[in-house]
């Protein structure tokens, strides 16, 4: 048996959902974001064409369902002024339309403009919610870095000491040239290499202070380090017999 | 530096951030010494290397950062069971037109949903930097114009705006007006 | 699950969360379903394999975490740049008589600056291990000897004491010397 035929369409059986039972409609209000939202409920559930609003139907069942919200809620602005508006388009397309103003946009445009945007950005809605999110669909690393208490010290680099030894020996140079005099940095770093394994021993070999295997050089120049020590009288090279084993010890040690 | 040395360098930077960082900063790393299309080289190395594991190197709207792959999540829950919570259907819809349609007025949000919009949906998404006021329209009042920031585009794991999934056409309205078209 | 899967959850975890994390909490990724012993194995295996890397795991009093090795410092905290502290011109001058003519005296310093050198200068380098006594000089009052530290050539980039600029021809004196000195 045919029920009802819609775009031409028949319809054998009326639509499961096509009738709330009234209690049922206070938990659902909760559920709707405005009356656009109820509208677009209630079209849907109708499987309607929004295109082509059965008004008459709609603005009842709208009704229907605000009054009974209405008597256990306090009812939104918003959902009177929706019904306001349903019933005026309602009564606009019951009057018959005069030749003259016959290309008159249909009443019902305007709000079905409004119910596909708001339909459309309610599946965005849920398509931005399905979005992986940072912190709830994903983590991000955020390894803390330890030392970020530490103060910060100056950098400095081999340029900076440069320019600071230029400026030291120009102006030495203005008020005593002949004290400054340019060494070998290699002499200088030995010493200092002397120096530090000399510190806390009684004596070193004279030959342990020559690393093997470090080309003859660094010997040369090992050796003129320990020439250069000894002439500042910052070590005493000593050897107690002829041929024997030859010391070398720091004078702060005594 | 060779070249392994810096993506060690790189790959740290990237661990120990949870901001984004663009290829200029990544650059500032090394004084500026390598320049930004090697770190790229890097960059889709280090992609490579983290290919099997828990995290990948993604692309996102203010640089290059490392998330954890959605499989991990199962695992990452158990691990740290309180969740943030789900924004309501009015809050979506909010962030949704402010979103597809910025830059709106809250005015403009509330003409597409029909009802008031409260102020503590807004406040939400500002706090959480979101959304940000970009301008005021011209208009008596002077309201505020919305717009998503890049860091609403970096949590969603999105580079631009138009990476946003396509709004789809609900109804057969848009078919029956291209058939009408063709029509005429 | 096997054990490849779970050592990359494991690792995962411990990159997304900036709490160290116990046995007991890692147990907890995997429901009970990996023993505390296996993951225990598993944090082995990945402290090696993050060895050559700019992280380290460590196991700390309250669990195990990832913690960015201190090399690393260097580059990361040029990411966030602050305006850099610089040393006084003094304090540069007296490193730099230390640099170029060590093992000296802090009388050698004021002798060759031509004023007093201050102790808080000598400290403040002393403490960066930049400075250390090698010695003391066998002249009454015994003053100390200081000369720089590897520490000093490691953090100025140079493997030796000679990659210091060369002071030749920087300055008409030194041009002078080496006249005299291709004389001789």
């Amino acid at each position: 048996m045919i029920v009802a035929k819609i775009h031409g369409e028949a319809i054998l059986e009326l639509p499961q959902d096509l009738y709330i039972p009234p209690e049922a409609l206070e938990v659902v209000l909760d559920t709707f974001e405005g009356p656009l939202d109820l509208l677009l409920y209630l079209i849907r559930k109708h499987n309607l064409d929004i295109l082509d609003i059965r008004m008459a139907e709609l603005t009842r069942q709208y009704l229907d369902y605000i009054d009974v919200a209405k008597q256990r809620h306090e009812l939104a602005a918003e959902y009177l002024l929706m019904a306001a508006l349903l019933i005026e388009i309602k009564s606009r397309m019951l009057l018959p339309k005069p030749a003259e103003i016959e290309a008159e946009e249909d009443p019902r445009a305007e709000l079905v403009r409004r119910l596909l945007e708001y339909e459309k950005i309610k599946q965005a809605a849920l398509m931005l919610d399905a979005l992986d999110q940072a912190g709830r669909d994903f983590l991000l690393p955020g390894i803390p870095r330890d030392w970020l208490d530490m103060p910060e010290l100056p950098g400095i680099d081999p340029e900076d000491l440069r320019q600071a030894w230029i400026s030291v020996v120009s102006r030495v140079k203005m008020i005593n040239p002949h004290k400054v005099e340019l060494e070998e940095l290699s002499i200088r770093e030995h010493m200092a290499r002397i120096l530090k394994k000399l510190q806390g021993l009684d004596a070193v070999e004279f030959v342990e202070l020559f690393e093997a295997g470090t080309g003859l050089a660094i010997f040369i120049v090992t050796f003129l380090a320990l020439l250069e020590l000894a002439r500042e009288n910052l070590v005493s090279i000593v050897q107690a017999d002829v041929f024997g084993t030859i010391y070398v010890k720091a004078n702060n040690e005594f | 530096m060779n070249s392994d040395k810096a993506r060690i360098v790189v790959e740290t930077a990237l661990l120990t951030t949870e901001e984004p960082i663009s290829l200029v900063e990544l650059a500032r790393l090394f004084d500026g010494e390598i320049a930004p299309p090697e770190i790229e080289n890097m960059l889709s190395d280090l992609r490579c290397k983290w290919a099997d594991s828990g995290l990948e190197l993604v692309e996102v709207s203010s640089g290059w950062r490392f998330r954890t792959k959605p499989e991990m999540q199962k695992f990452l829950d158990r691990l740290n069971p309180k969740k943030p919570p789900r924004y309501s259907m009015a809050a979506l819809e909010t962030l949704a037109i402010i979103a597809y349609r910025q830059p709106v007025t809250r005015g403009d949000i509330e003409d597409i949903r029909g009802v008031a919009v409260s102020t503590q949906i807004l406040k939400m998404f500002e706090s959480r930097c979101w959304i940000e006021v970009v301008g005021h329209r011209d208009v008596p009042g002077r309201p505020s114009l919305y717009a998503t920031t890049s860091r609403f585009l970096d949590d969603l794991n999105m580079s631009s705006i138009s990476d946003l999934p396509p709004l789809q056409n609900t109804n057969s309205l848009f078919e029956q007006q291209d058939n009408n078209d063709s029509g005429t």
